[in-house]
Protein backbone atom coordinates (compact mmCIF):
# COMPACT_ATOMS: atom_id res chain seq x y z
CA UNK A 1 0.00 0.00 0.00
CA UNK A 2 1.22 3.26 -0.88
CA UNK A 3 1.81 5.97 1.63
CA UNK A 4 0.66 9.67 1.89
CA UNK A 5 2.66 11.88 4.89
CA UNK A 6 0.98 14.76 5.97
CA UNK A 7 2.75 17.70 7.56
CA UNK A 8 1.14 20.34 9.44
CA UNK A 9 2.21 23.67 10.63
CA UNK A 10 1.89 26.92 13.16
CA UNK A 11 -1.90 26.45 14.45
CA UNK A 12 -3.15 23.76 12.18
CA UNK A 13 -0.29 21.95 14.05
CA UNK A 14 -1.16 22.91 17.17
CA UNK A 15 -5.20 22.69 16.35
CA UNK A 16 -4.39 18.92 15.33
CA UNK A 17 -1.92 18.21 18.15
CA UNK A 18 0.75 17.03 15.91
CA UNK A 19 3.56 18.00 13.54
CA UNK A 20 2.09 15.36 11.02
CA UNK A 21 0.99 11.68 10.49
CA UNK A 22 1.29 9.15 7.73
CA UNK A 23 -1.73 7.71 6.59
CA UNK A 24 -2.90 5.15 3.28
CA UNK A 25 -2.81 7.14 -0.13
CA UNK A 26 -6.30 7.66 -0.59
CA UNK A 27 -6.05 7.92 -4.44
CA UNK A 28 -4.55 10.52 -7.07
CA UNK A 29 -8.22 11.31 -8.40
CA UNK A 30 -9.01 12.31 -4.56
CA UNK A 31 -8.75 16.50 -4.34
CA UNK A 32 -6.53 17.80 -1.58
CA UNK A 33 -10.05 19.64 0.06
CA UNK A 34 -11.78 15.92 -0.21
CA UNK A 35 -8.60 15.04 1.94
CA UNK A 36 -9.12 17.95 3.81
CA UNK A 37 -12.65 16.92 4.43
CA UNK A 38 -12.00 13.47 5.65
CA UNK A 39 -9.39 14.62 8.49
CA UNK A 40 -12.58 17.44 9.76
CA UNK A 41 -14.79 14.22 10.05
CA UNK A 42 -12.32 12.66 12.53
CA UNK A 43 -13.39 15.16 15.16
CA UNK A 44 -12.16 16.56 17.93
CA UNK A 45 -8.71 19.15 17.27
CA UNK A 46 -9.57 17.96 13.60
CA UNK A 47 -12.66 19.25 13.55
CA UNK A 48 -11.53 22.53 14.51
CA UNK A 49 -8.59 23.13 13.02
CA UNK A 50 -10.34 21.97 9.32
CA UNK A 51 -13.46 24.27 10.10
CA UNK A 52 -12.91 26.99 7.58
CA UNK A 53 -11.08 25.70 4.27
CA UNK A 54 -10.80 29.58 3.82
CA UNK A 55 -7.97 29.90 5.97
CA UNK A 56 -6.28 26.96 4.91
CA UNK A 57 -3.01 26.71 2.27
CA UNK A 58 -1.64 23.17 0.66
CA UNK A 59 1.90 22.03 -0.68
CA UNK A 60 2.29 18.64 -2.67
CA UNK A 61 5.85 17.39 -2.36
CA UNK A 62 7.02 20.91 -1.75
CA UNK A 63 5.12 22.94 -4.21
CA UNK A 64 2.07 25.31 -3.14
CA UNK A 65 -1.18 24.29 -4.47
CA UNK A 66 -5.09 25.03 -4.43
CA UNK A 67 -7.18 23.00 -2.39
CA UNK A 68 -9.06 21.58 -5.52
CA UNK A 69 -5.67 20.26 -6.96
CA UNK A 70 -5.89 16.22 -7.02
CA UNK A 71 -3.49 14.76 -4.71
CA UNK A 72 -1.80 12.47 -7.68
CA UNK A 73 1.33 10.76 -6.88
CA UNK A 74 2.47 13.01 -4.21
CA UNK A 75 4.13 11.46 -1.16
CA UNK A 76 3.87 14.59 1.17
CA UNK A 77 1.14 16.76 1.56
CA UNK A 78 1.35 19.91 3.97
CA UNK A 79 -1.72 21.73 5.46
CA UNK A 80 -1.12 25.25 6.83
CA UNK A 81 -2.82 28.97 7.43
CA UNK A 82 -1.49 31.61 5.05
CA UNK A 83 2.34 32.07 5.22
CA UNK A 84 3.56 35.02 7.46
CA UNK A 85 7.68 35.64 7.15
CA UNK A 86 9.81 38.34 6.82
CA UNK B 1 27.38 34.01 -13.03
CA UNK B 2 25.53 35.07 -9.23
CA UNK B 3 27.15 34.29 -6.12
CA UNK B 4 24.59 33.40 -4.23
CA UNK B 5 24.05 32.30 -0.14
CA UNK B 6 20.86 31.24 1.23
CA UNK B 7 20.59 30.85 5.12
CA UNK B 8 17.63 29.41 7.19
CA UNK B 9 18.41 28.78 10.68
CA UNK B 10 18.30 30.13 14.17
CA UNK B 11 21.45 31.91 14.40
CA UNK B 12 22.01 35.86 14.13
CA UNK B 13 23.92 36.88 11.16
CA UNK B 14 25.85 40.18 10.61
CA UNK B 15 24.24 42.36 8.14
CA UNK B 16 27.83 44.21 8.13
CA UNK B 17 30.00 40.87 6.76
CA UNK B 18 26.90 40.41 4.22
CA UNK B 19 27.68 43.75 2.64
CA UNK B 20 31.39 43.51 2.76
CA UNK B 21 31.12 40.27 0.75
CA UNK B 22 28.52 41.79 -1.97
CA UNK B 23 30.40 45.15 -2.33
CA UNK B 24 33.81 43.06 -2.92
CA UNK B 25 32.35 41.57 -5.51
CA UNK B 26 33.16 44.49 -8.02
CA UNK B 27 29.58 45.89 -8.95
CA UNK B 28 28.99 48.77 -7.82
CA UNK B 29 26.00 49.06 -6.86
CA UNK B 30 24.98 47.31 -3.69
CA UNK B 31 21.57 46.95 -2.42
CA UNK B 32 20.39 45.41 1.14
CA UNK B 33 16.95 44.78 3.22
CA UNK B 34 17.09 44.35 7.17
CA UNK B 35 13.73 43.09 8.78
CA UNK B 36 13.81 43.86 12.77
CA UNK B 37 11.46 42.10 15.17
CA UNK B 38 9.57 45.40 16.49
CA UNK B 39 8.47 45.88 19.89
CA UNK B 40 5.27 47.83 21.59
CA UNK B 41 1.74 46.44 21.97
CA UNK B 42 3.64 44.63 25.01
CA UNK B 43 5.19 41.93 22.15
CA UNK B 44 7.72 40.16 24.17
CA UNK B 45 8.43 37.12 21.88
CA UNK B 46 7.75 35.93 18.79
CA UNK B 47 8.74 32.46 17.40
CA UNK B 48 8.90 31.35 14.09
CA UNK B 49 7.52 28.11 12.61
CA UNK B 50 8.41 27.17 8.78
CA UNK B 51 8.85 24.15 6.55
CA UNK B 52 11.86 23.08 6.44
CA UNK B 53 12.28 20.58 3.09
CA UNK B 54 10.20 23.58 1.39
CA UNK B 55 11.86 26.61 3.02
CA UNK B 56 15.20 26.16 1.10
CA UNK B 57 14.18 24.74 -2.15
CA UNK B 58 11.52 28.02 -2.53
CA UNK B 59 14.28 30.07 -1.43
CA UNK B 60 16.87 28.60 -4.22
CA UNK B 61 14.47 29.04 -6.63
CA UNK B 62 13.11 32.53 -6.18
CA UNK B 63 16.43 33.93 -6.03
CA UNK B 64 17.51 31.87 -9.30
CA UNK B 65 14.22 34.05 -10.47
CA UNK B 66 15.31 37.17 -9.18
CA UNK B 67 18.83 36.21 -10.81
CA UNK B 68 17.37 35.71 -14.59
CA UNK B 69 15.06 38.80 -14.30
CA UNK B 70 18.11 40.84 -13.62
CA UNK B 71 21.78 41.19 -14.02
CA UNK B 72 23.12 40.38 -10.43
CA UNK B 73 26.67 39.65 -9.14
CA UNK B 74 25.59 38.34 -5.87
CA UNK B 75 22.55 38.00 -3.99
CA UNK B 76 22.16 36.94 -0.08
CA UNK B 77 19.00 35.72 1.63
CA UNK B 78 19.35 34.69 5.08
CA UNK B 79 15.78 34.38 6.95
CA UNK B 80 15.60 33.49 10.85
CA UNK B 81 13.76 30.51 12.62
CA UNK B 82 12.80 29.59 16.20
CA UNK B 83 12.76 32.11 18.84
CA UNK B 84 13.17 35.81 18.89
CA UNK B 85 12.33 39.13 20.50
CA UNK B 86 12.12 42.47 19.85
CA UNK B 87 15.18 44.44 18.22
CA UNK B 88 16.60 41.19 17.15
CA UNK B 89 17.04 40.36 13.45
CA UNK B 90 14.41 38.44 11.56
CA UNK B 91 15.57 38.90 8.05
CA UNK B 92 18.25 40.26 5.61
CA UNK B 93 18.07 40.52 1.48
CA UNK B 94 21.22 41.82 0.00
CA UNK B 95 22.12 42.43 -4.20
CA UNK B 96 24.81 43.75 -5.88
CA UNK B 97 24.91 44.12 -9.47
CA UNK B 98 26.83 47.21 -12.21
CA UNK B 99 23.38 48.44 -12.18
CA UNK B 100 21.23 50.37 -9.37
CA UNK B 101 18.39 49.50 -10.28
CA UNK B 102 18.89 46.38 -10.41
CA UNK B 103 20.17 45.79 -7.02
CA UNK B 104 17.24 47.73 -5.55
CA UNK B 105 14.28 46.01 -7.38
CA UNK B 106 15.51 42.62 -7.00
CA UNK B 107 16.16 43.58 -3.31
CA UNK B 108 12.40 44.80 -3.07
CA UNK B 109 11.57 41.65 -5.13
CA UNK B 110 12.78 38.81 -2.86
CA UNK B 111 12.02 40.37 0.52
CA UNK B 112 7.98 41.23 -1.25
CA UNK B 113 8.39 37.26 -2.57
CA UNK B 114 9.84 36.20 1.53
CA UNK B 115 6.67 37.96 2.50
CA UNK B 116 3.97 36.69 0.94
CA UNK B 117 5.09 33.16 -0.37
CA UNK B 118 8.33 31.29 1.40
CA UNK B 119 6.66 28.92 4.21
CA UNK B 120 7.16 30.71 7.31
CA UNK B 121 4.47 31.51 10.07
CA UNK B 122 4.77 34.14 13.23
CA UNK B 123 3.43 33.60 16.62
CA UNK B 124 3.53 36.25 18.69
CA UNK B 125 3.32 36.52 22.47
CA UNK B 126 2.41 39.11 24.58
CA UNK B 127 3.37 40.61 28.30
CA UNK B 128 -0.48 39.86 29.14
CA UNK B 129 0.26 36.33 28.43
CA UNK B 130 -1.84 36.26 25.00
CA UNK B 131 -0.27 34.00 22.42
CA UNK B 132 -1.36 34.83 18.59
CA UNK B 133 -0.74 33.29 15.31
CA UNK B 134 0.28 36.90 12.82
CA UNK B 135 -2.38 37.00 10.52
CA UNK B 136 -1.43 36.84 6.78
CA UNK B 137 -1.99 40.94 5.35
CA UNK B 138 -3.54 41.97 1.79
CA UNK B 139 -1.30 44.41 1.59
CA UNK B 140 1.56 42.21 1.15
CA UNK B 141 0.14 39.88 -1.24
CA UNK B 142 -0.60 43.48 -3.14
CA UNK B 143 3.38 44.41 -2.68
CA UNK B 144 3.68 40.97 -4.77
CA UNK B 145 1.72 41.09 -7.13
CA UNK B 146 3.25 44.14 -8.73
CA UNK B 147 6.09 41.63 -9.79
CA UNK B 148 3.88 40.06 -12.01
CA UNK C 1 9.89 62.68 14.26
CA UNK C 2 12.69 61.46 12.03
CA UNK C 3 16.17 61.07 12.77
CA UNK C 4 18.01 62.45 9.79
CA UNK C 5 22.51 62.13 9.48
CA UNK C 6 23.89 63.64 6.14
CA UNK C 7 27.33 63.82 5.88
CA UNK C 8 29.28 65.15 2.29
CA UNK C 9 33.15 64.75 2.46
CA UNK C 10 36.48 63.21 1.72
CA UNK C 11 36.47 60.71 4.61
CA UNK C 12 35.28 56.53 4.12
CA UNK C 13 32.34 55.69 6.16
CA UNK C 14 31.31 52.32 7.45
CA UNK C 15 28.39 51.43 6.46
CA UNK C 16 27.72 48.84 9.58
CA UNK C 17 27.66 51.24 11.64
CA UNK C 18 24.75 53.38 9.77
CA UNK C 19 23.30 50.38 9.25
CA UNK C 20 23.30 49.58 13.48
CA UNK C 21 22.22 53.29 13.94
CA UNK C 22 19.29 52.80 12.02
CA UNK C 23 18.62 49.19 12.78
CA UNK C 24 18.37 50.50 16.72
CA UNK C 25 15.47 53.07 15.98
CA UNK C 26 13.07 50.24 16.31
CA UNK C 27 11.09 50.33 12.66
CA UNK C 28 11.23 46.84 11.92
CA UNK C 29 12.75 47.85 8.42
CA UNK C 30 15.60 49.08 6.88
CA UNK C 31 16.89 49.55 3.47
CA UNK C 32 20.35 50.72 2.25
CA UNK C 33 21.98 51.23 -1.16
CA UNK C 34 25.86 51.63 -1.30
CA UNK C 35 27.67 52.68 -4.14
CA UNK C 36 31.17 51.32 -5.31
CA UNK C 37 33.70 52.61 -7.85
CA UNK C 38 33.75 50.26 -10.35
CA UNK C 39 36.83 49.47 -11.97
CA UNK C 40 37.31 47.82 -15.85
CA UNK C 41 37.74 50.18 -19.09
CA UNK C 42 41.29 50.65 -17.41
CA UNK C 43 39.95 53.39 -15.16
CA UNK C 44 42.68 54.14 -12.28
CA UNK C 45 41.30 56.62 -10.71
CA UNK C 46 37.72 59.32 -9.82
CA UNK C 47 37.76 62.47 -8.85
CA UNK C 48 34.38 63.92 -7.56
CA UNK C 49 33.90 67.25 -7.91
CA UNK C 50 30.86 69.17 -6.31
CA UNK C 51 29.42 72.97 -5.31
CA UNK C 52 29.56 72.42 -1.47
CA UNK C 53 26.98 75.78 -0.46
CA UNK C 54 24.77 74.19 -2.34
CA UNK C 55 25.11 70.40 -1.68
CA UNK C 56 24.45 70.27 2.23
CA UNK C 57 21.35 72.43 1.31
CA UNK C 58 19.87 70.37 -1.69
CA UNK C 59 20.41 66.99 0.45
CA UNK C 60 18.90 68.44 3.54
CA UNK C 61 15.56 69.05 1.08
CA UNK C 62 15.32 66.17 -0.67
CA UNK C 63 16.03 64.21 2.82
CA UNK C 64 13.26 66.62 4.22
CA UNK C 65 11.29 65.78 1.23
CA UNK C 66 11.33 61.71 1.68
CA UNK C 67 10.21 62.48 5.30
CA UNK C 68 7.13 64.10 4.07
CA UNK C 69 6.47 61.58 1.83
CA UNK C 70 7.10 58.58 3.32
CA UNK C 71 6.41 57.28 7.32
CA UNK C 72 10.57 57.31 8.15
CA UNK C 73 12.02 57.07 11.16
CA UNK C 74 15.68 57.68 10.19
CA UNK C 75 17.42 58.42 7.08
CA UNK C 76 21.17 58.50 6.57
CA UNK C 77 22.78 59.99 3.66
CA UNK C 78 26.50 59.69 3.12
CA UNK C 79 28.63 61.35 -0.02
CA UNK C 80 31.74 61.24 -0.71
CA UNK C 81 34.12 63.91 -2.78
CA UNK C 82 37.64 63.96 -3.78
CA UNK C 83 39.82 61.55 -5.07
CA UNK C 84 38.27 57.78 -4.81
CA UNK C 85 39.33 54.50 -6.43
CA UNK C 86 37.78 51.29 -7.65
CA UNK C 87 36.76 49.76 -4.88
CA UNK C 88 36.21 52.54 -2.45
CA UNK C 89 32.35 53.52 -1.61
CA UNK C 90 31.29 56.76 -2.73
CA UNK C 91 28.14 57.22 -1.58
CA UNK C 92 25.35 54.91 0.62
CA UNK C 93 21.54 55.93 1.48
CA UNK C 94 19.95 54.34 4.52
CA UNK C 95 16.42 54.65 5.59
CA UNK C 96 14.28 53.04 8.20
CA UNK C 97 10.78 52.86 8.74
CA UNK C 98 7.98 50.49 10.55
CA UNK C 99 7.03 49.59 6.59
CA UNK C 100 9.03 47.82 4.31
CA UNK C 101 7.27 49.48 1.37
CA UNK C 102 8.36 52.65 2.76
CA UNK C 103 11.82 51.98 3.30
CA UNK C 104 12.61 50.35 0.15
CA UNK C 105 10.69 53.16 -1.78
CA UNK C 106 12.14 56.36 0.22
CA UNK C 107 15.49 54.42 -0.55
CA UNK C 108 15.59 54.04 -4.10
CA UNK C 109 13.94 57.94 -4.44
CA UNK C 110 17.15 59.11 -2.49
CA UNK C 111 19.50 57.23 -4.96
CA UNK C 112 17.55 58.29 -7.95
CA UNK C 113 17.75 61.88 -6.38
CA UNK C 114 21.24 62.19 -5.95
CA UNK C 115 22.18 60.39 -9.34
CA UNK C 116 20.02 63.04 -11.20
CA UNK C 117 19.99 66.57 -8.87
CA UNK C 118 22.13 66.76 -6.42
CA UNK C 119 25.41 69.12 -7.69
CA UNK C 120 27.99 66.29 -7.67
CA UNK C 121 30.12 65.46 -10.83
CA UNK C 122 32.94 63.14 -11.90
CA UNK C 123 36.45 62.72 -13.60
CA UNK C 124 37.09 59.23 -14.73
CA UNK C 125 41.50 59.19 -15.35
CA UNK C 126 42.16 55.90 -17.18
CA UNK C 127 45.51 54.05 -17.23
CA UNK C 128 46.05 55.23 -20.58
CA UNK C 129 46.55 58.55 -19.49
CA UNK C 130 42.69 59.77 -20.79
CA UNK C 131 40.83 61.97 -18.49
CA UNK C 132 37.27 62.45 -19.21
CA UNK C 133 34.15 63.91 -17.29
CA UNK C 134 31.50 61.50 -16.84
CA UNK C 135 28.52 62.33 -19.31
CA UNK C 136 24.85 62.32 -17.58
CA UNK C 137 22.96 60.00 -18.46
CA UNK C 138 19.65 59.64 -19.85
CA UNK C 139 18.21 56.06 -17.92
CA UNK C 140 19.24 57.87 -14.65
CA UNK C 141 16.51 61.11 -15.76
CA UNK C 142 14.13 57.97 -16.65
CA UNK C 143 14.82 56.76 -13.18
CA UNK C 144 14.17 59.87 -11.27
CA UNK C 145 11.15 60.88 -13.47
CA UNK C 146 9.30 57.83 -12.34
CA UNK C 147 8.78 59.67 -8.54
CA UNK C 148 6.91 62.58 -10.04
CA UNK D 1 27.58 98.88 -7.15
CA UNK D 2 25.99 95.10 -6.87
CA UNK D 3 27.99 92.54 -7.62
CA UNK D 4 27.28 89.37 -9.06
CA UNK D 5 29.44 86.06 -7.76
CA UNK D 6 29.94 83.44 -10.35
CA UNK D 7 31.27 79.95 -9.72
CA UNK D 8 32.57 77.60 -12.31
CA UNK D 9 32.25 73.73 -11.86
CA UNK D 10 33.63 70.32 -13.33
CA UNK D 11 34.73 71.16 -17.63
CA UNK D 12 33.11 74.25 -17.27
CA UNK D 13 35.70 75.58 -14.51
CA UNK D 14 38.84 73.80 -16.51
CA UNK D 15 37.73 75.70 -19.71
CA UNK D 16 37.49 78.95 -18.23
CA UNK D 17 40.43 77.85 -16.19
CA UNK D 18 39.10 79.69 -12.77
CA UNK D 19 36.78 78.49 -10.31
CA UNK D 20 34.75 81.64 -10.53
CA UNK D 21 35.15 84.99 -10.25
CA UNK D 22 32.83 88.49 -9.31
CA UNK D 23 31.49 90.80 -12.10
CA UNK D 24 29.51 93.88 -11.95
CA UNK D 25 25.36 92.37 -11.58
CA UNK D 26 24.21 92.73 -14.67
CA UNK D 27 20.62 93.55 -14.05
CA UNK D 28 17.80 92.18 -12.67
CA UNK D 29 16.41 91.51 -16.14
CA UNK D 30 19.12 89.88 -18.11
CA UNK D 31 18.88 86.00 -18.63
CA UNK D 32 20.97 83.01 -17.37
CA UNK D 33 21.61 82.40 -21.19
CA UNK D 34 22.38 86.10 -22.25
CA UNK D 35 24.62 86.58 -19.54
CA UNK D 36 26.22 83.64 -20.31
CA UNK D 37 26.41 84.41 -24.08
CA UNK D 38 28.36 87.69 -22.89
CA UNK D 39 31.07 85.58 -20.88
CA UNK D 40 31.67 82.98 -24.44
CA UNK D 41 31.94 86.67 -25.96
CA UNK D 42 35.37 87.12 -23.94
CA UNK D 43 36.56 84.52 -26.30
CA UNK D 44 39.77 81.86 -25.43
CA UNK D 45 38.46 78.91 -22.50
CA UNK D 46 35.28 81.31 -22.12
CA UNK D 47 34.34 80.80 -25.79
CA UNK D 48 35.47 77.28 -25.50
CA UNK D 49 33.15 76.19 -22.08
CA UNK D 50 30.44 78.36 -23.34
CA UNK D 51 30.03 77.00 -27.01
CA UNK D 52 26.69 74.86 -26.79
CA UNK D 53 24.64 75.76 -24.16
CA UNK D 54 22.49 72.61 -24.21
CA UNK D 55 24.97 71.01 -22.21
CA UNK D 56 25.04 73.85 -19.79
CA UNK D 57 23.26 73.59 -16.40
CA UNK D 58 22.62 76.57 -13.85
CA UNK D 59 21.84 77.63 -10.54
CA UNK D 60 21.15 80.80 -8.75
CA UNK D 61 21.80 81.07 -5.07
CA UNK D 62 22.06 77.35 -5.02
CA UNK D 63 18.71 76.79 -6.67
CA UNK D 64 18.58 75.33 -9.85
CA UNK D 65 17.15 77.02 -12.89
CA UNK D 66 16.43 76.85 -16.85
CA UNK D 67 18.99 79.14 -18.79
CA UNK D 68 16.24 81.29 -19.18
CA UNK D 69 15.74 82.81 -15.75
CA UNK D 70 16.28 85.73 -15.56
CA UNK D 71 18.98 86.73 -12.82
CA UNK D 72 17.23 89.06 -10.47
CA UNK D 73 18.18 89.55 -6.91
CA UNK D 74 20.55 86.29 -7.25
CA UNK D 75 23.73 87.03 -5.86
CA UNK D 76 25.62 84.01 -6.95
CA UNK D 77 25.34 82.40 -10.24
CA UNK D 78 26.85 78.60 -11.01
CA UNK D 79 27.41 77.22 -14.53
CA UNK D 80 28.22 73.79 -14.88
CA UNK D 81 27.34 70.51 -16.73
CA UNK D 82 24.50 68.43 -15.72
CA UNK D 83 24.97 66.34 -12.78
CA UNK D 84 26.53 63.02 -12.37
CA UNK D 85 26.42 62.41 -8.49
CA UNK D 86 25.79 59.05 -6.97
Amino acid sequence: MVALDILYFAWVREGVGKDGETIDHPGAEMTVAELIGQLAERGGGYAQAFAETGRLRAALDQNFVSLDTKLGEARELALFPPVTGG
Amino acid sequence: MTEAHIAVGEADFDPAAQLSRLEALGGGAVASFTGIVRGGDGLQAMRLDHYPAMTQAQIARIVAEAQARWPLLGVVVIHRVGDLTPGERIVFVGTASSHRAAALESCAFLIDWLKTSAPFWKKERFADGRAEWVEARAEDDAARERWG
